[in-house]
């Protein structure tokens, strides 16, 4: 069986959601155990797949055994860049899964099996479209994850999140469409929607590769991919989306679906266009990489405005969001803006997720959907306290948490392409995270209205003591992902040498992919 | 080429206290068993620096990678103990078994709330400063320079009110901005420059590249100003604000590890990073030396004109600071070695001083300058402890400052700097200005000056000191403060190994 | 494939999707779309393409106007573009 | 009149970069067009490889129903699964399963809540009953032949779920959810799934990949393995139209009825 | 001008109606206030995208894509000429599309979904005013 690795990845999932469709109507108990097993198989064969790249290479799974000639058959494809991305989309679900038991709908308890049924099917779809090698396949995921999508926003009972959704609705068939077209023109001037082959076939050919069309494709691609990720003048839909939803959806959507388009955003460039050819083309590049700087500021920016917890943490994923575009488009020799941009993707996805459990849980069990909100968070629940901490300190970039080597390597590869501004912006955004972050801290930690300050004498400190502190942690099921995360965090932090080497592997395995294509 | 043995202590010596954290928590209703095994860790990690004193004194270096890296590609978290973190390990880890004691004195007689969480994060604290003094590249460095500004964050603002809000604001946004804003660049443009090697050893990091003036004096500004818990000017206002933190804090952290974690990092920078040669091949270090020339002189300026005695203490750390930093971009043997050993002399001298403030604070609730006439009567022994702890930062014998600052101006004389040298001696007299009148009124207060029930000859029986626990302490830093100047061989013989490490 | 017929599909295709999306009556616009959907399952089996034309005459013309129509009954018939 | 200012930008610069690319197209209608007949460089066009082979490979002569289930059934699948996750998403967001809400307020301009505003369906009734069972026949007949003629899962399936439809539209929704139940339409949309990725996953079971239902021979007892792929590709046609069925009547279900499932339209 | 009509146009003319139909779509899908409204612009805008993929696979005088019985025993036998690629039209797009229109009426219904909730939840489905309540609602808070 462990030839098919790349495929049970998303069977289990599956089948999971049809088994819940089958039997979790009637009986919602079944709902919790199909779903754990099905990631945990799921994230079993992630697993898998890591190791078997890691000992022979990318894997190629022919869907419906059509190998030659290369382009009539669906081809799965794992190497080194995606299989730890199917690792972290699997840890990053059940954790929300875990989350989300006996509040999944929030408003309707009765939709239980709904919210489960779409909640796989979106793992389906971002494990699916992490792993395809097929254009066209990637478009059909990209719906299956945007319907599912739409379907956990506006399960929550708000008024907003229909609204949330309404527009997420539009900015993302928009972008699916373009991303369809960009798909058409390379089919209209290659006769593929296989990427390895499209690769090499613009490898091969440079005045095609430069044609109009081909252009022409790239770019819409690319606006499509980056509506999807919510890149910054494309971002409007995110923060309402994304805090207006239950949060048991938002554990899942936030820290995921971005980063998945993110990296649908890498695998084109590395493995459809070709980094050679972009390379050859800076100014494209450095066209992107201002982009981006626009979208850190913009996105620091806004977060900085916000007064809820959940939008600064939307807001903050926008700016994310314009660290990994940046980085990918650095164009250093080396590809190390390439490299921190998956490790980014890794790591951006952990952080987030911890942030948003941790939200989650603050809103429903300290009632705090402001800033303001959170005081006395910390005598309350210290644990949950504690994961957001860790979580925030990653977003800012404190050692050894994930969030500074992956700044590490951004920077890295910015100064060898000497984009100072990049770093600048990279570095401003940190201070900016800083700000924001302590801020929390310091309203959960002081309180909302500190006492004055009383001289230090003997009565010190009694007045705090003399209102009870009822320590109250949010229940187990809550707290342990949020625990959990924030410890994958700081895992993920202190192993970034094996990750990266191994992330490494496939973007150097992908150029010689290029000079075998010549 | 270097004489290097691999062993595992450096970890252990971190890990002594940090295991101890949970602990600590664990045992949060049970204060006996709290406090016995803060001092339990406390006197683990001591053994566990004790036995690599031997090691070092051979003039071998421990090295040890935790996390390794493969390929080259990635920064592995990784010690090395050398002379120079050996001696500041020593200071940190023996005194803070005393502040260990001296607090728990404090916040009982204080009763202050929140203990376990106080104890808990000093613990952590302490395992962040270790990780410095071991740290074996740049990174490690970074990753333990910034634990150690969050876990002492709780310290500062410990007492959770507005007062603490300010200093703990203040007391961040320097530490981290300036460590985001200039150390974290400085390190990634090290690293690029020098191919990826950030690790120290005897050759320093940048040694090789072919830096000019300019991008040099930028990157030494950057870390000097970026690792900013060394107090220099215009980044030192941390450091009075900070003083809003219960004594024992101010004492171990602002008079030992954090202010000492910076000038630290900056003597790493200066020899490990940029190498002596590098440097007196540029010229860069003058201009560093002279913002510490500045920066001593305005400081102690500052100083005197302070009440409040802990900010008074304070302002006097930031000269002193400055004192090490001088002497390290001064680059000279001497001064090196000058710079190095006031690191210990004025961390026993400065927490003697704090100690006494506090246990002051304990006894009597004063806290001004102003109030202190004809104490001396009531606190004979706290106030003793003050003098000989103020003859160490004044640098008058018998103290080990003598020793540290003798080797300073003589360094300095050395260098050729006569200006610099004369600022060394103004700023001795200006210490001697801001300490010794104090200590002075409390003797031999003025007639009239101080109540009159105060105003009677000593007597035994007239004395009320603070609890033991704290009068315990600072005796005992006092009395190492001045035992050191007689047997100071080994720190030496510490800085020696350090100086002929750096080639010099 | 019939070029005049091409054409003459195309132009009326522009012609209904502007009138569709002008009119300010929905129920007469969701009527419209459907034309639009049946002259669109007529270009496709005039281009050969006569799966994707019976898809779109259940689909396109049937499925979707049914369900447009479903959700203007169930709010409101008028628009002010 | 912003949107408008801001949409006309961006129609037009949308516009002008297709346009753009549009005069690089090769001609309309040419046969030996790239991805008609593949570029030069690449390997040899799966477009002619299709047409060349579909036949010899699945005995199949409809080449969009072999394309569409075999050689990218992968992507069918997951286009089945679209449809469910469409039917799950408008449950999760518009059914009412607590009587909680009142209705909102009667709007005034749509009180025509029928369609033919009153009760007198006589003929529409009975012609829609006459009609129903040709039209499900019929797209029993899609379904099934879609081998041979243009049709398959999803139009037989839409068929079918149109027929559920035009009872609801003749008579009235409770008529229509009598034979076709809330439980029973999501059951069968996810057995039309299960039974497609089913028949997809056996392959595994003999070692062969994915949707290989070439290695069904020997279960199905046929001679080749191209009858084999005929046969599959009949069966996972068969779960299209189960999936596609329930769904279409599911989302009529309740977006006539505001997700409450009683009264229609 | 005419030079430009005969090269560019007439041998692409179902693509520039397809960029006209599209654009149809997107201004109404940005510039149109009624939620309805929009989503008819949407499935205008999908279908035009239909027509490229269609347009695409289209050839010159070619029948449609399903295999005569007798010219497809004939090539199994290895007939060369049995069946001539150049007159069947190409199949690919047609797959391509089916899928892209079933998505198309999912996206639609989901969306219809949303507007009955939307209409529910603030009376109207017209943009501007749906904002404006939302604004409301935040004032609350």
């Amino acid at each position: 069986m462990s030839d098919h690795l790349p495929v049970l990845v998303l069977l289990a999932p599956l089948f999971g959601a049809i088994a819940i469709g089958l039997f979790g109507m009637r009986d919602h108990r079944v709902c919790l155990p199909v779903v754990l097993s099905a990631l945990v198989l799921s994230l079993c064969c992630a697993i898998g797949i890591v190791l078997k790249v890691h000992a022979g290479g990318t894997l190629d799974y022919f869907v419906a055994g059509w190998k030659a000639p290369r382009g009539i058959g669906i081809v799965l494809r794992a190497d080194a860049i995606n299989s730890p991305i199917l690792v972290v989309i699997a840890i990053v679900a059940i954790l929300a899964a875990v989350f989300t038991v006996r509040h999944a709908g929030e408003r309707d308890t009765e939709k239980t099996p709904h919210f489960y049924i779409l909640f796989l099917l979106l793992c389906v779809g971002l494990f699916g479209i992490t792993i395809t090698g097929d254009a066209f396949n990637v478009f059909v995921l990209i719906e299956v994850t945007a319907l599912t999508s739409y379907g956990l926003i506006a399960i929550g009972g708000s008024k907003r999140c229909k609204v949330a959704a309404f527009h997420y609705l539009i900015m993302g068939t928009v972008g699916a469409s373009f991303y369809l077209i960009g798909v058409g023109y390379l089919y209209l001037k290659l006769g593929s929607l296989n990427m390895q082959d499209i690769h090499t076939i613009l490898a091969s050919n440079e005045s095609l590769a430069d044609s109009r069309a081909i252009r022409t494709a790239f770019v819409f691609i690319l606006v499509g991919i980056w509506t999807k990720m919510a890149f910054f003048p494309l971002h409007g839909w995110l923060p309402n989306a994304y805090s207006y939803s239950p949060s048991g959806s938002a554990a899942i959507l936030a820290p995921l679906v971005t980063k998945v388009s993110v990296y649908v955003m890498v695998r084109m460039m590395v493995s459809v266009f070709g980094l050679d050819h972009l390379e050859a083309n800076v100014e494209w590049g450095h066209f992107v990489v201002w982009l981006a700087i626009i979208a850190i500021a913009a996105g620091s920016t806004m977060a900085l405005a916000q007064r809820e917890i959940k939008k600064m943490l939307c807001c903050l994923i926008i700016a994310e969001v314009g660290y990994m575009v940046g980085g990918a488009w650095l164009g250093d020799p080396q590809r190390w803006g390439l490299t921190g941009t998956v490790y980014h993707i890794l790591a951006d996805a952990l952080m987030t997720s911890c942030l948003f459990l941790a939200a989650g849980a603050f809103a429903k069990w300290h009632g705090a959907a402001k800033l303001e909100d959170l005081s006395g968070l910390f005598r309350k629940m210290p644990l949950a306290a504690t994961g957001f901490v860790v979580g925030g300190l990653a977003i800012i970039g404190v050692p050894p948490t994930c969030g500074f080597y992956s700044k590490f390597y951004l920077i890295r590869g910015a100064i060898e392409a000497g984009h100072w501004v990049y770093v600048a912006a990279l570095l401003a955004s940190s201070l900016v995270n800083a700000v924001l972050f302590f801020r929390i801290f310091e309203i959960a930690y002081f309180g909302k209205n500190p006492v004055e300050s009383h001289g230090h004498g003997d009565d010190h400190g009694h007045d705090h003591e003399s209102e009870p502190v009822v320590r109250r942690e949010p229940p187990l099921h809550a707290l342990i992902p949020l625990l959990a995360a924030a410890a994958l965090v700081i895992l993920l932090g202190l192993c970034n040498g094996t990750v990266v080497e191994f992330i490494r592997t496939g973007l150097i395995e992908t150029a010689t992919v290029v000079s075998t294509g010549r | 080429m270097e004489n290097s043995v691999h062993s595992y202590l450096p970890l252990w010596a971190c890990l002594a206290s940090l295991a101890a954290v949970p602990l600590i928590v664990l045992f949060r209703r049970e204060i006996f068993l709290r406090e016995l095994v803060t001092f339990g860790a406390g006197a683990l990690k001591f053994a566990f620096v004790l036995a690599m004193l031997p090691i070092i004194l051979e003039g071998k270096v421990i090295v040890l990678t935790l996390v390794d890296g493969i390929g080259g590609i990635n920064v592995p978290i990784a010690f090395r103990v050398d002379g120079l973190g050996m001696l500041f390990a020593l200071v940190a880890s023996s005194l803070w078994i005393l502040t260990s004691l001296y607090a728990v004195g404090y916040m009982r007689g204080l009763h202050e709330p929140s203990q376990t969480r106080f104890f808990a994060f000093f613990a952590l604290s302490l395992c962040a400063t270790l990780g410095v003094a071991f740290a074996g590249n740049l990174f490690t460095l970074y990753l333990f320079y910034e634990m150690l500004s969050l876990s002492t964050w709780p310290l500062v603002t410990h007492h959770q009110d507005k007062e603490a809000r300010t200093g703990g604001r203040t007391y961040l946004s320097y530490l981290l901005g300036t460590s985001i804003a200039f150390a974290l660049p400085a390190i990634l443009y090290t690293y690029v420059r020098s191919g990826g090697e950030v690790a120290f050893g005897p050759e320093a990091i940048l040694a090789e590249s072919n830096l000019d003036y300019w991008p040099a004096l930028a990157l030494l500004l950057a870390f000097a100003f970026g690792f900013s818990k060394a107090g220099l000017m215009p980044f030192h206002s941390w450091l009075p604000g900070a003083m809003v933190a219960p004594t024992p804090v101010s004492a171990l952290l602002h008079a030992v590890a954090v202010v000492k974690v910076g000038v630290f990092c900056i003597i790493r920078v200066v020899t490990g990073v940029f190498g002596v040669d590098l440097l007196g091949r540029l010229g860069v270090n003058d201009v560093l030396a002279w913002i510490a020339a500045f920066t001593v002189i305005t400081s102690s300026l500052i100083a005197l004109t302070q009440d409040n005695l802990k900010r008074r203490l304070a302002f006097s750390t930031i000269g002193q600071l400055a004192y090490i930093v001088l002497g390290a971009a001064l680059i000279t043997k001497l001064s090196l070695t000058g710079s190095v050993l006031h690191i210990a002399a004025h961390a026993v001298a400065k927490i003697t001083l704090f100690f006494c403030a506090g246990a002051i604070f304990v006894a009597t609730g004063k806290k001004y300058v102003s109030q202190l006439a004809g104490l001396g009567r009531t606190m004979p022994i706290t106030m003793g402890a003050f003098f000989l702890g103020s003859l160490g930062v004044i640098g008058l014998p018998p103290s080990l400052g003598l020793i540290s600052k003798f080797h300073l101006v003589v360094g300095a004389a050395d260098a050729g700097e006569i200006a610099l040298l004369c600022v060394f001696l103004t700023s001795t007299l200006l210490n001697a200005a801001y300490f010794l009148p104090l200590v002075w009124i409390a003797f031999f207060p003025k007639k009239g000056s101080i109540p009159a029930e105060l105003d009677r000859p000593f007597s035994w029986a007239g004395v009320r000191e603070a609890p033991w626990a704290c009068v315990v302490p600072l005796a005992i830093t006092a009395l190492l403060s001045t035992g050191l100047f007689f047997c100071s061989g080994f720190l030496q013989e510490l800085t020696g190994q350090f100086i002929k490490g750096i080639g010099l | 494939m019939i070029v005049t017929f091409d054409i003459i599909i195309l132009v009326f295709l522009v012609i209904a999707a502007i009138i569709s999306l002008s009119v300010k009556d929905l129920l007469a616009a969701a009527m419209v779309f459907g034309i639009y959907g049946f002259l669109i399952c007529l270009l496709w089996a005039e281009m050969g393409a006569v799966d994707v034309a019976f898809t779109e005459a259940t689909v396109g013309a049937g499925v979707s106007t049914v369900l447009i129509i479903a959700t203007i009954l169930n709010t409101r018939r008028r628009s002010t573009d | 009149m912003k949107a408008k200012i801001f949409a006309s930008i961006a129609v037009t610069i949308t516009g002008a970069i297709l346009l753009y690319a549009v005069t690089d197209f090769p001609n309309f209608g040419d046969p030996r067009s790239p991805a008609n007949a593949g570029v030069e460089g690449g390997s040899s066009s799966a477009s002619l490889y299709y047409i060349e082979n579909t036949y010899r490979d699945t005995k199949v002569p409809n080449l969009v129903t072999a394309i569409l289930a075999d050689y990218r059934g992968y992507d069918t699948l997951f286009e089945t699964v679209v449809i469910f996750t469409a039917g799950m998403a408008i449950f999760a967001i518009l059914r009412v399963l607590r009587n909680e809400d009142a209705p909102s307020a009667p709007d005034p301009e749509s009180t025509n809540r029928t369609i033919d505003g009153d009760h007198h369906r006589i003929i529409v009734g009975i012609t829609c009953r006459i009609a129903v069972p040709l039209v499900q026949i019929f797209a029993l007949y899609v379904v099934a032949h879609g081998h041979h003629s243009p049709g398959g899962g999803f139009q037989g399936g839409v068929m079918l779920g149109a027929s559920f439809i035009l009872i609801a539209l003749s008579g009235s929704l409770r008529d229509a959810l009598a034979r076709f139940s809330e439980a029973s339409y999501i059951r069968l949309a996810s057995l039309g799934i299960l039974i497609y990725a089913g028949v997809a996953f056996l392959p595994l079971v003999f070692g062969r990949n994915f949707v290989d239902y070439g290695a069904l021979r020997g279960l199905l007892g046929t001679e080749g393995e191209e009858m084999a792929r005929s046969h599959g590709i009949f069966g996972v046609e068969l779960g299209v139209a189960f999936t596609v069925m329930s769904v279409m009547f599911a989302i009529f279900a309740n977006l006539s009825t505001r997700g409450r499932l009683k009264g229609g339209l | 001008m005419e030079a430009f009509f005969k090269e560019a146009v007439v041998p692409h003319f179902n693509f520039w109606i397809y960029v006209i139909i599209m654009m149809i779509g997107l201004w109404s899908v940005i510039a149109k206030n009624n939620l309805i409204k929009k989503l008819i612009g949407l499935s205008i805008f999908q279908t035009a995208i239909l027509l490229l993929y269609v347009s695409l696979g289209v050839k010159e005088g070619a029948s449609i894509p399903i295999i005569d019985h007798h010219a497809a025993e004939r090539s199994l036998v290895g007939d060369a000429g049995a069946i001539n690629p150049d007159l069947i039209a190409n199949p690919v797009p047609h797959v391509l599309m089916l899928t892209a229109i079933v998505v198309g009426v999912a996206t639609l219904g989901v969306a219809l979904a949303l507007c009955q909730m939307i209409y529910k939840d603030f009376g109207t489905l017209e943009e501007d005013e749906v904002l404006q309540k939302i604004k409301a609602l935040h004032d609350d808070v």
